[in-house]
């Protein structure tokens, strides 16, 4: 077999996958922009690697609903039972190096000490088949946070779009090999992705001692308090869990949450630790950039800018951090760090 | 008509004016593409090579029709989001010398009027907004309802052309240009204002379907639906303390982001807009799953104007049609 | 799959007491004999209790860990969960996760004296550890409980409180706010701080456990501050919203901490270092 | 063979006017089919428009909303106000595809225990005609 595909024979591929039974996902053209999207048939599947889909590959793993067991209310009793797992195999084929990068992280705080079963038996029988970026917008800093256009964390394959139609394919992981067999391209020239757009450590230190101040009332007054910077963000994991049925039974679900929301942290009591806007900003971004990386050793961001694109407002991480950064460097000017 | 450049200028001196002489404490506008209302912003950094103005994302491989994407025929080339110029965000201008933030341009999409019912921006004291003359329907329909007071506010008018490229649907039958209500109103409007006939044609596409397609059309277009609020939360009319999305003693509308759930809450949010909604489009802009919410209210708008010659936020003089009635309304649908 | 982390054990409810006009304390025990005899935890875990329909809400185990038939959990009536729990009858089923969180140090706290200073609702978090304590007596020294409420009616577990009183080297002081007594009351009249002060209370060699509300707490530090108990000796139980109990739903980090892992037990020092984000 | 399809109707009715023409019609022995679940709330002013989506999320096949004739509200105008929103009501219900032929509204007062019979026999067939209301069932199948 080669190691460079003709965008047709991509197409068999995963068609031949869907025949099989097997789920699979890749960015679909939805109105004017990508969503990744689970394939009715193989020619949904958009494979642009100048394009960013507007969600993440998350949803693959951590669904935004997804029901934890059923219980039956008979009289007193209660009988509780399990939900039929999935356990067809899932291919997601086209992600962006950015979207699969956010699998190992995930993979962290679903696994420490209590094991998320629902999530590791997805990300279990889930292959990630990704294509490297051919550009970048200016909402893109995955090289601001370590990562790059070709970065092969949490992909299994990776595809090189050629720009003539066909594309080299490098397996990556076991799983990889097992769609792609040999095929072992070298990648292409690699890109340099986009310029850095703030120095992580600066904004860490910074961070780090401004838990309190005015900056982020002031930086943060735009935010409407949604969440779609959360829900299209491939690394934001938080969720609910609630009872929805009728009085004879129903399903306990896990619904995606989000910390901008003020219900997020309010007590029955009324009392609300974070109970205005900036101090939710604030938690989101301590959380990916200070906190996250305390705990786990890596830093709860890719660097995709779904954030930025998606926020009404356009505020996502991005420019706080580069606002941050400005005040970062104004400070370090004023008082240099010690060596 | 008065060049974007010269109408930033004079808004730039309106608000540096509104400052200075204390008419106001804060300045709602567009403005700071790519960087916040941060005194002590740095330079932003050099534009990056893609994708430029000039050169729209091309399809991947030269060959016609898309080679390296695989067929997708019934779909025009959809543009990036974001590509171009980005939009300018809303900053909040609290001293005169920050005036040069702001910006005029055709990418000003966001409906500014949101802000006034927020407390952090309550808290900054008298506000100036912004305003498009269809953002500017927001506040007569805010008065309305006592949500704000029309006096003690400042309305800064922007004469408009329209926005996005291309155009936004909603500007297509613009008849507001030239923002009516605004204390004071910057550029000059030419040509006639344009008739309303033109905004609902993707509106009457779809109500030349039949009931079962609509359904269809939804629930497709629902599946995507995350729950994030961004609909509600964008939506000048959609001020309430609680939403009854977020009330649990009773569960009115599930919480969950599932067929059904999502049917309960999108109903809702259209019902709740019924015969308010002043049509700026901002659930749709906002909505990151691309569904065209803003269809429902225009519909809505569509009955409320036939039934009841109310068009919200169009003539402060009007009656609003909910909590009022008339013996004389139809109800050839009542047993 | 794995064993569903997020599926309760079920428990039938043996007892419910009300303890005073919006608090009820409810003592379960699981329906599974086998899960019965396994269960084990620390006093000052917690548990994520259900009623299937309404939702999962977390309290404190407040029974102690050496009583094996049966647990106990103490709510006041507040929110959506506890409405339901409200209506929760003996004989009823309810489920329940856990045992979840650090707990109390209980073996390092051997061979101190022990403080314990609670407000309202907090008595029941107190509760498990005084049990634990009178049932391992020789291994502690003096125990002080001070624990208060808004008024007579608001005091938890009364006569819980009687019965300590009688023990050897335990000294039990009441208290209710201003205005919140009744004309036999016997206790104290004055608010938490105060009355800690004023009670003199042996502190060489001593941990406290402080919980209550954050306005309670925070003008009580000042006060064991005076006595001499350092602050990396004085603990509490935060109680931030959650929802999994298992480190996961995001919902009760602040700061590096995940409460529900991490904590919920931390000394003042700990929270010290910790943004002040609960 | 099939059973009959035996179609499930809520019926939101108003205290004080259509739940009186129910009542009436029972003590009457005025004989309806019995597929309509009553629900009495003040008056059809209070009539949520969320009870009835709510109603067919729980299953509903057909919801009915009734209250008092024009000029008799007991509250002078909450059957006016009622009026106008299902008024628009309808429309959002039609653009959204939702079966407006499974939405009934009438004017029930507490004389008119025989309209009543009617209304409910009328709604009860046609809807048994209709069948169930499978597309909204299907969404709470979809939320399982």
């Amino acid at each position: 077999m080669s190691a460079i595909i003709p965008v047709a024979e991509l197409g068999e591929l995963v068609a031949g996958w869907i025949g099989a039974g097997k789920l699979v996902a890749a960015p679909v053209a939805v109105g004017d922009r990508l969503l990744y999207q689970q394939l009715a048939s193989a020619d949904q599947a958009v494979f642009d690697a100048r394009r960013r889909p507007a969600n993440s590959i998350k949803e693959f793993l951590f669904p935004r609903h997804e029901p934890l067991f059923r219980y039956r209310i008979e009289g007193r009793g209660i009988e509780l039972s399990e939900v039929a797992p999935e356990e067809r195999e899932q291919i997601v084929i086209g992600a962006k190096p950015c979207d699969a990068a956010a699998l190992p992280i995930l993979d962290l705080v679903f696994n420490w000490d209590f094991e998320d079963g629902f999530y590791t038996a997805r990300r279990a029988r889930t292959t990630v088949i990704s294509l490297a970026c051919a550009a970048e917008d200016e909402a893109c800093f995955c090289t601001s946070v370590g990562l790059g256009p070709e970065d092969e964390a949490g992909s299994d394959a990776m595809l090189f779009d050629l720009g003539d139609g066909r594309f080299a394919v490098r397996a990556v992981t076991e799983k990889g090999k097992a769609l792609f067999g040999e095929r072992q391209a070298e990648p292409p020239a690699p890109r340099p992705g986009p310029e850095p757009k703030f120095d992580a450590a600066r904004v860490g230190r910074y961070l780090a001692s401004h838990f309190e101040s005015p900056l982020w009332k002031e930086l943060t007054l735009a935010c409407l308090g949604c969440g779609a910077c959360a829900y299209t963000c491939p690394t934001c994991h938080c969720f609910d869990m609630v009872d929805e049925g009728n009085a004879a039974g129903g399903v306990r679900v896990k619904n995606w949450d989000s910390c901008q929301f003020p219900l997020f942290t309010l007590h029955a009591s009324g009392h609300n630790p974070r109970s205005v806007q900036p101090q939710r900003q604030r938690q989101r971004l301590f959380h990916k950039f200070v906190t996250y990386p305390q705990k786990f050793n890596a830093v709860l961001c890719t660097g995709c800018g779904n954030c930025e694109r998606n926020c009404p407002a356009g505020l996502g991480v991005l420019a706080v951090l580069k606002a941050i950064d400005g005040e970062a460097m104004n400070q370090d000017a004023k008082e240099p760090v010690q060596a | 008509m008065t060049e974007p450049g010269a109408m930033t200028q004079r808004l730039r001196e309106t608000c540096r004016r509104l400052l200075e002489e204390g008419k106001v404490q804060v300045v709602i506008g567009w403005g700071g593409a790519g960087r916040l209302a941060s005194p002590t912003q740095a330079e932003s950094p050099a534009p990056l090579s893609f994708p430029t103005q000039a050169e729209p994302p091309a399809p991947l491989s030269g060959a016609a029709g898309g080679a390296g994407r695989l067929a997708c025929p019934t779909q025009a080339e959809p543009h990036a989001p974001l590509s171009g110029t980005p939009a300018p965000r809303p900053v909040f201008i609290t001293r005169a010398e920050d005036a040069e933030k702001l910006e005029w341009n055709d990418r000003c999409f966001a409906n500014l009027t949101v802000y006034l019912t927020r407390k952090e921006v309550k808290a900054l004291g008298k506000a100036a907004v912004v305003v498009k003359g269809c953002d500017e329907r927001s506040l007569v329909v805010l008065e309305k309802e006592s949500q704000i007071e029309r006096g003690s506010l400042h309305a800064i008018g922007m004469v408009c052309e329209g926005v996005g490229t291309p155009r936004e649907a909603k500007c297509a039958g613009c008849e507001v240009r030239v923002p009516r209500f605004a204390d004071e109103t910057i550029g000059e409007a030419e040509g006639a204002a344009a008739s309303a006939t033109a905004v609902a044609s993707r509106l009457d596409g779809l109500m030349a379907k039949s009931p079962a397609e609509r359904w269809a059309f939804w629930t497709a277009e629902f599946a995507r639906c995350v729950k994030c609020y961004a609909c509600r939360q964008v939506c000048p009319l959609c001020y309430c303390e609680r939403c009854i999305a977020d009330k649990n003693r009773p569960v009115a509308i599930e919480t969950s982001a599932s067929a059904r759930g999502n049917f309960a809450w999108h109903i809702t949010r259209a019902f709740h807009l019924a015969a308010r909604c002043i049509g700026c489009g901002e659930c749709s802009r906002a909505c990151p799953a691309g569904i065209p919410l803003g269809l429902l209210n225009q519909s809505l708008a569509q009955a409320t104007e036939e039934d009841f010659g109310y068009r919200p936020g169009m003539d402060p003089k009007a009656e609003p049609v909910f909590g009022n009635w008339s013996p004389a309304d139809k109800e050839d649908f009542i047993r | 799959m794995q064993k569903n982390l997020y599926k309760p054990d079920l428990m039938e409810v043996l007892d419910v007491q009300r303890q005073t006009p919006d608090v009820k304390s409810v003592r379960v025990r699981f329906l599974d004999d086998g899960r019965a005899r396994d269960f084990s935890f620390r006093v000052g875990q917690f548990g994520q209790f259900s009623v299937f329909g309404s939702g999962e809400a977390t309290f404190n185990i407040c029974s102690s860990s050496n009583w094996k038939d049966y647990l106990e959990f103490c709510f006041r009536r507040t929110g959506r969960v506890t409405e339901a729990l409200w209506q929760v009858e003996k004989g009823d089923t309810i489920g329940f996760r856990g045992p979840y969180g650090n707990g109390y140090p209980v073996e390092a706290w051997e061979g101190r004296n022990l403080i314990f200073v609670g407000g309202g609702i907090a008595m029941p978090p107190i509760r498990c550890a005084v049990w634990y304590a009178l049932e391992n007596r020789a291994k502690y020294g003096d125990i002080t409980i001070v624990y208060g409420a808004r008024t007579v009616a608001d005091l938890t577990f009364s006569g819980e409180l009687e019965e300590w009183s009688r023990h050897e080297r335990v000294r039990v002081v009441q208290c209710v706010d201003p205005g919140g007594e009744t004309p036999d009351w016997k206790g104290e009249i004055g608010l938490i701080p105060t009355v800690l002060e004023r009670a003199q209370v042996p502190a060489e060699n001593a941990v406290a456990l402080v919980i209550g509300p954050p306005i309670m707490i925070k003008y009580t530090l000042p006060v064991l501050d005076r006595m001499g108990v350092r602050e990396e000796d004085i603990y509490t139980s935060l109680e931030n919203r959650m929802k999994c109990g298992v480190g996961k739903c995001g919902r009760c980090n602040a700061g590096p901490i995940y409460v529900c892992k991490d904590g919920p037990v931390f000394t003042m020092r700990q929270l010290r270092s910790i943004p002040n984000d609960f | 063979m099939t059973a009959q399809f035996e179609p499930k109707i809520v019926a939101y009715v108003c205290n004080w006017c259509t739940y009186l023409g129910a009542d009436l019609a029972g003590t009457n022995r005025l004989e309806y089919p019995p597929n309509v679940r009553i629900l009495r709330l003040p008056c059809t002013g209070r009539i949520d428009f969320n009870l009835i989506v709510k109603a067919f999320e729980m299953g509903a096949d057909a919801v009915l909303v009734s209250g008092c004739h024009p000029g008799d509200c007991h509250y002078t105008a909450g059957n006016y106000h009622a009026r106008r929103r299902w008024m628009l009501f309808r429309r959002l219900l039609d653009t959204l595809g939702i079966e407006t032929e499974r939405v009934h509204f009438a004017w029930i007062s507490a004389a008119e225990g025989k309209k009543w019979q009617q209304v409910i026999g009328e709604i009860t067939e046609k809807t048994r005609q209709m069948g169930p209301y499978a597309a909204y069932q299907e969404l709470s199948e979809a939320a399982k």
